[in-house]
């Protein structure tokens, strides 16, 4: 039973790193520009297909192909901003939003076009199989998917803390007038806050594919649960998405084996709700005071 | 009567006011002054519910105003303006006094079917706002956004909400500033008129204003009084001289 | 304010009076009087079910061919195909586009439960066939329904199918079902009880389940032997790839649904050994049925795959073609239903059509497959003719 | 109020009252055109009412399918069970859906912006697996059948019938959420809306008038849903999933928040390109997509604001 529970547990800390993963890119996103990416989703799917061509077309070897998916999931982040974003950033922030829904619709919309919706095989050549460990499978994947989650967090931690183009994007959040005003060039910031939000939803979107299969619609059920994941996590706070995500793996996981599977994403959104209920801002979040 | 006693307010490690006491009577007007960081807006604040109260006593002709929600202190009689206009822009002008009169009036839901009672309710608040605009030369501004008005018009907006509601204790943080000299002698008729029947207590820097008008007025440091009493007096008070009139800052 | 009301409500009022006597329109293009005959369909061609919506283009194909042979009592076919995405509410909209505006004469292989769920009433009460739809749900069986004419094997066969097969290939041994919580994996779950007695674990997902190592785990920690899917293709090949990187090998069982699909052998790397119920001949196989179906696609669709949705398509075609080729004097919906009252044992690609005055019933017939290194093969001894496995 | 609104008004409702008969004198074109317009009128609604909560009380919401989903399902097992006519059941529907919408509407109080977002969201994506899993009650994924619809005992099936319920309902709710707006509870949710802390200053109850926003507009939505429930004649979950809850989200958003003539305005062009895209087979995700993302570009304050520019231009 302990093993089982484990083997569980494992499996939902695997899972959790894509919800993760994801929610990460949201808040960075979000806390540069206030702006929750509808598209995330969508926007790391397109970019697996492009790794899925070059796995695919071009058989080139699966680090280059995850390259080529970052890059372009980069690249749609800050082309998105500089191009759509950034000519309404007066608009209110709803009407951003909207955009965002709009780009999720058209992009999903285009890849079906082009490359239909059939599933499309993506696996990720290892070359290694399962290793048994105690009674635990424990899977390449599984510690591909963590590993990558540790080494990005981490790597993110570390860009807003020391390096001054992360330091420009926390001030941006803070306050982009006086941001403005110290010089720092907020066009710039947005975009490579955008391109590196995008680009880690890329990188969960190009380790879910294996699983789900390359389809326009294989980001769906993993952005919706990235969003409770950030939630969770106070959507703002770094930590809060990587333990949000991997918590909600966990649980998600629980809940298929011992719940009710068909009702698990209701489970899920009810335990939020009271959750927040108690905990308005999440677990990790700040509340912030509102000045007379 | 308005009873302050001992009110103290805290954020986090700072005392923004300090075992405060004061009495406002009835009627008349009566300011606060103090340099910026003095607790003035704070103390305005704390009486109208916005921040919570650490210590001390509010009370309003005996009923306790520190039992009461924000929300529930205009029904005691107890309306304020902001210190930056505070105004609603997707309402006009004259729907933002009418909110003014959200306690005076009854209408729920069924407002929706527009019923007789609706009808009339409406007619006698349209009337209180439309004669209150006349009275502050906003009338041309009454179906305009107040987000398109000069910031003068804002702030009368802002007093006016506060006042259209006859209230038993009007507080005005700072209602003067940002009027142009033009805009000022309306403000300072309709507050000297306000305080015929109600208490109005305002904060202020301009001793100008203050003089002609005012008939007590308390300086505040540091969270804490420093010297109380009528216009002239105060103005030679050393205290104030040396903390706020003067031209070094304590 | 009520100056408008007052003249909004006399508006209505007025206009109401005039169109109270407007009775309830018969479904225009009940005859046909032209040269072409036109059918309808709604096939999703967008969302996470447009896979199975590739049955359109079997039946674009089919009608093709029967457009090259001169086409029906001198009459061309013609397929006006628009895509629902799988939403009963636009299957609604869509339908009555085609019937009213569009005036088809029947509606021919529309894809999906709840979406052919949502028009067959509608449609039977509008006296315009609704033939071979795409779905196996029981609700399209029940009698009375004079217009609808469903072709499939009902799901509950699917289900008996895998039952027998498991009681007789893996007697004895723990069962699992893994199966869609609704109008599609239910009856195939009873099915499968009804012939298997016991089931020692089911599983429910819904499809918006993207990870289902818990379910798998879950199995495996079970010790089951033998695994039967009630899914749809995306599920199960998701089930299929976590039971192979999780070291877990049973026997696997998959339904119809689920395989018809050209790229399976790439998206399940695991699939060797796999089976699969079918009512239609493996895809590439020799079978004369499925050669006459593939070289059509091949000359007609050639940018379409000739898989197991696009047959779909292709057997709705043969079925309407069934009725229409037996249609004697004017063509008339009602003369096509008689018609295809009249199909008993007709042969399509999919084995023999029976229907009566009182009963349509979908084909009768299944077989198991295997997954063959890069093929599905008819396994031994798996014909299934609904009560018993030979 | 004003002379030209007055006249938009009654063009509008001129035109959508004789629009059967000119379909009717240019060929039998009644049955697809006024069922899709209909199911415009009905949208129409829901978008109103989700103007209400955001455009007026400045609250998100992504699960207004799943408002209009309950009004629906309460539609159809009434009428299913107990033959309940149209005018009872869309009361049933609006207020059964005002009951659900508390759930949503107690955090509400609490959270802001997209936490409420996307805890709506999840709401609406709830109320569809659970009607997926309740088949006793909701036919699971077979949904319900309504027999033919009764109007005080008349039936009213025909398209016709449904168009000018669907039209008179319409316009009903304009003029209550109209009436609404211009009371002291409509101004209250503009006030919380622009600023918590004066509305609090001026005895606006802020929790309360926040669940009052999310009861009135789950109300109107409910009411909606129920209704479409009878137009469709069949209700079943995979119509009230998250595409949905975007369409309508989108038709506020396009149309210009805060103004009930933009919400129909944005209802006409999204759910016409909607209707418009549906025959175009397989593009139709990609062209409404396109559209919206295009229509924000251009017009970022929707409609309304893209007309008063016009109107101030020229």
């Amino acid at each position: 039973m302990i093993q089982y529970v484990l083997q569980l547990a494992l499996a939902g800390l695997a899972q959790g790193s894509l919800y993760a993963l994801t929610a990460l890119g949201l808040v960075v996103i979000y806390n540069a520009s206030t702006v929750v990416n509808f598209a995330q989703g969508a926007m790391g799917m397109a970019a697996t297909y492009v790794a899925y061509l070059l796995l695919t077309n071009a058989q080139v070897p699966f680090p280059i192909a995850l390259l080529g998916a970052i890059l372009t999931a980069f690249l749609i982040g800050v082309v998105v901003q500089t191009a759509l974003l950034g000519r309404i950033a007066d608009a209110p922030i709803l009407t951003q939003v909207v955009l965002t829904l709009g780009l999720f619709m058209f992009i999903e919309g285009i890849l079906g076009i082009f490359f239909g919706y059939n599933p499309r095989p993506m696996a990720i050549p290892l070359g290694i199989g399962p290793v048994l460990i105690g009674g635990l499978v424990l899977r390449p994947q599984d510690v591909i998917e963590l590993a990558l989650l540790i080494v990005l967090s981490v790597g993110l931690a570390t860009l807003f803390r020391t390096t001054k183009i992360g330091l420009g994007m926390r001030a941006i959040t803070e306050n982009m007038y006086a941001a403005r005003l110290m010089g720092i060039p907020i066009g710039r910031v947005l975009s490579l806050a955008w391109g590196i939000g995008v680009m880690l939803g890329g990188v969960a979107a190009v380790l879910a594919a294996p699983t789900t299969s390359v389809t326009p619609n294989m980001m769906d059920t993993i952005v919706v649960y990235a969003f409770v994941a950030a939630i969770l996590g106070g959507f703002g706070s770094l930590l809060g998405a990587v333990v949000g995500g991997l918590v909600l793996g966990v649980i998600v996981n629980f809940i298929d084996a011992f719940l009710a599977p068909e009702l698990a994403m209701s489970i899920v959104f009810g335990m939020l709700l009271v959750i927040l209920y108690v905990k308005p801002d999440g677990l990790f979040g700040r509340r912030t005071v509102e000045k007379v | 009567m308005l009873t302050v006693r001992g009110v103290t307010v805290r954020f986090g490690g700072l005392t923004a006011v300090n075992q405060f006491d004061i009495d406002v009577p009835d009627s008349g007007v009566f300011a606060l002054v103090g340099p910026n960081g003095a607790g003035k807006t704070t103390l305005i604040n704390a009486l109208s519910r916005v921040c919570s109260v650490a210590e001390g006593s509010i009370e309003l002709n005996g009923c306790d105003i520190l039992a009461l929600r924000s929300h529930e202190v205009v029904r005691a009689g107890i309306a304020r303006s902001f210190q930056r206009a505070e105004v609603f822009p997707t309402l006009s002008v004259i729907e933002n006094l009418l909110v003014g009169l959200h306690v005076d009036m009854t209408t729920g839901i069924e407002g929706a079917l527009y019923l007789p009672a609706t009808r009339s309710q409406e007619r006698d608040a349209h009337a209180r706002a439309e004669e209150l605009l006349r009275r502050l030369d906003l009338w041309d501004d009454r179906d305009q956004s107040p987000a398109d008005l000069p910031y003068g018009h804002q702030k009368l907006l802002d007093v006016a909400r506060a006042i259209i509601s006859d209230p038993k204790v009007l507080l005005l943080d700072e209602p003067f500033a940002g009027l142009t000299d033009a805009e000022t002698p309306q403000l300072l008729k309709c507050i000297v008129d306000a305080g015929v029947n109600c208490a109005v207590l305002m904060i202020e820097h301009h001793f100008e204003l203050l003089e002609g008008i005012a008939q007590r007025i308390t300086v505040m440091d540091f969270g804490r009084k420093v010297a109380e009493g009528p216009p002239a007096q105060v103005r030679t008070d050393p205290e104030t001289v040396r903390c706020y009139l003067g031209t070094s800052r304590c | 304010m009520l100056r408008l009301s007052v003249i909004v409500g006399s508006a209505l009022l007025a206009v109401l009076t005039l169109n109270v006597a407007t009775i309830a329109q018969e479904a225009p293009g009940g005859t046909v009087t032209g040269d072409t005959i036109v059918l309808g369909q709604t096939a999703a061609q967008s969302g996470p079910q447009a896979p199975i919506g590739a049955s359109r283009w079997g039946l674009e194909a089919f009608i093709a061919s029967v457009n090259d042979r001169g086409g029906v009592h001198g009459k061309k076919l013609r397929l006006i195909s628009y895509d629902d995405s799988y939403q009963p509410s636009q299957t609604t909209a869509l339908d009555k586009k085609l019937v009213y505006e569009d005036h088809v004469f029947a509606i021919v292989g529309p894809i999906g439960s709840p979406t052919t769920a949502a028009v067959y009433k509608m449609l039977d009460d509008a006296q315009v066939p609704l033939i071979s739809m795409g779905s196996g749900s029981p609700i399209f069986y029940a009698s009375g329904l004079k217009y609808v004419f469903p072709s499939w094997p009902i799901y509950t066969t699917d289900g008996k199918t895998m039952g027998a097969f498991v009681k007789k290939q893996f007697p004895g041994q723990s069962t699992a079902v893994i199966y869609q919580d609704d109008a599609f994996g239910k009856p195939i779950l009873e099915g499968i009880q009804s012939e298997l007695g016991k089931v020692d674990m089911t599983i429910p997902y819904v499809p918006s389940q993207v990870d289902f190592s818990s379910d798998v785990i879950k199995l495996k920690a079970a010790g089951i032997k033998v695994v039967m899917l009630a899914t749809i293709a995306a599920a199960g090949a998701q089930v299929l790839n976590q039971m192979a990187s999780l070291d877990y090998h049973p026997a696997r069982i998959l339904t119809a649904s689920a395989c018809g699909y050209t790229g399976i052998f790439k998206t399940i790397a695991s699939l060797e050994g796999s089976y699969c119920t079918a009512f239609l001949p493996a895809p590439g196989s020799t079978d004369p049925r499925w050669g006459a179906f593939a070289n059509a696609m091949a000359k007609y669709e050639p940018g379409h795959a000739p898989d197991i949705y696009a047959a779909w398509g292709w057997l709705a075609g043969q079925t309407v073609l069934g009725g229409l080729e037996r249609i004697k004097g004017p063509i008339t919906r009602e003369a096509l239903v008689s018609a295809l009252d009249t199909l008993h044992g007709f042969d399509t690609i999919g084995g023999k059509l029976n229907y009566t005055a009182d009963q349509h019933e979908g084909l009768c017939c299944q077989v198991v497959w295997q997954a063959k290194s890069d093929h599905w093969e008819t396994a031994a001894g798996s014909m299934f003719n609904g009560s018993t496995m030979k | 109020m004003s002379i030209r609104r007055d006249v938009l008004a009654i063009a509008f409702v001129a035109i959508s009252a004789l629009l059967p008969l000119v379909l009717q004198t240019i060929g039998q074109r009644q049955v697809y055109w006024l069922f899709v317009v209909s199911e415009l009128f009905i949208f129409a609604v829901v978008a109103i009412s989700l103007d209400l909560l955001m455009g007026r009380s400045g609250q998100i919401s992504l699960g207004h399918s799943g408002f209009f989903a309950v009004g629906a399902y309460t539609a159809a097992i009434l009428n299913e069970h107990y033959r309940v006519d149209v005018v009872l059941s869309m009361l049933a529907g609006g207020l059964l859906s005002a009951l659900a919408s508390l759930i949503v509407g107690f955090p509400a109080t609490r959270l802001r912006g997209h936490y409420l977002g996307i805890v709506t969201l999840g709401y609406g994506i709830a109320v569809d697996q659970i009607a997926l899993k309740w088949d006793a009650l909701t036919g699971g994924d077979q949904g319900i059948h309504l027999h033919r619809p009764t109007f005080f005992g008349v039936p009213i099936g025909s398209p016709v019938a449904m168009y000018y319920i669907s039209l008179a309902v319409l316009v009903v709710v304009i003029i209550l959420t109209w009436n609404l707006l211009r009371t002291r509870i409509g101004r209250s949710f503009a006030a919380i809306r622009d600023s918590e802390v004066a509305a609090a200053a001026m005895g606006v109850p802020i929790a309360r008038t926040k669940v009052l926003a999310f009861v009135c507009s789950a109300f109107l939505a409910g009411l909606a849903g129920a209704l479409y429930a009878f137009l469709a004649g069949f209700v079943a979950p995979e119509d009230f999933g998250i595409d949905q809850t975007l369409l309508f989200f989108a038709m506020v958003v396009i149309g210009g928040m805060g103004s009930i003539a933009g919400a129909i305005g944005g209802t006409i062009l999204v759910d016409g390109l909607r209707v418009a895209a549906s025959t175009v087979s397989g593009l139709s995700l990609a062209i409404l997509g396109g559209v919206i993302v295009l229509v924000v570009l251009f017009a970022p304050s929707g409609l309304k604001g893209l007309l008063r520019a016009r109107a101030r231009s020229g």
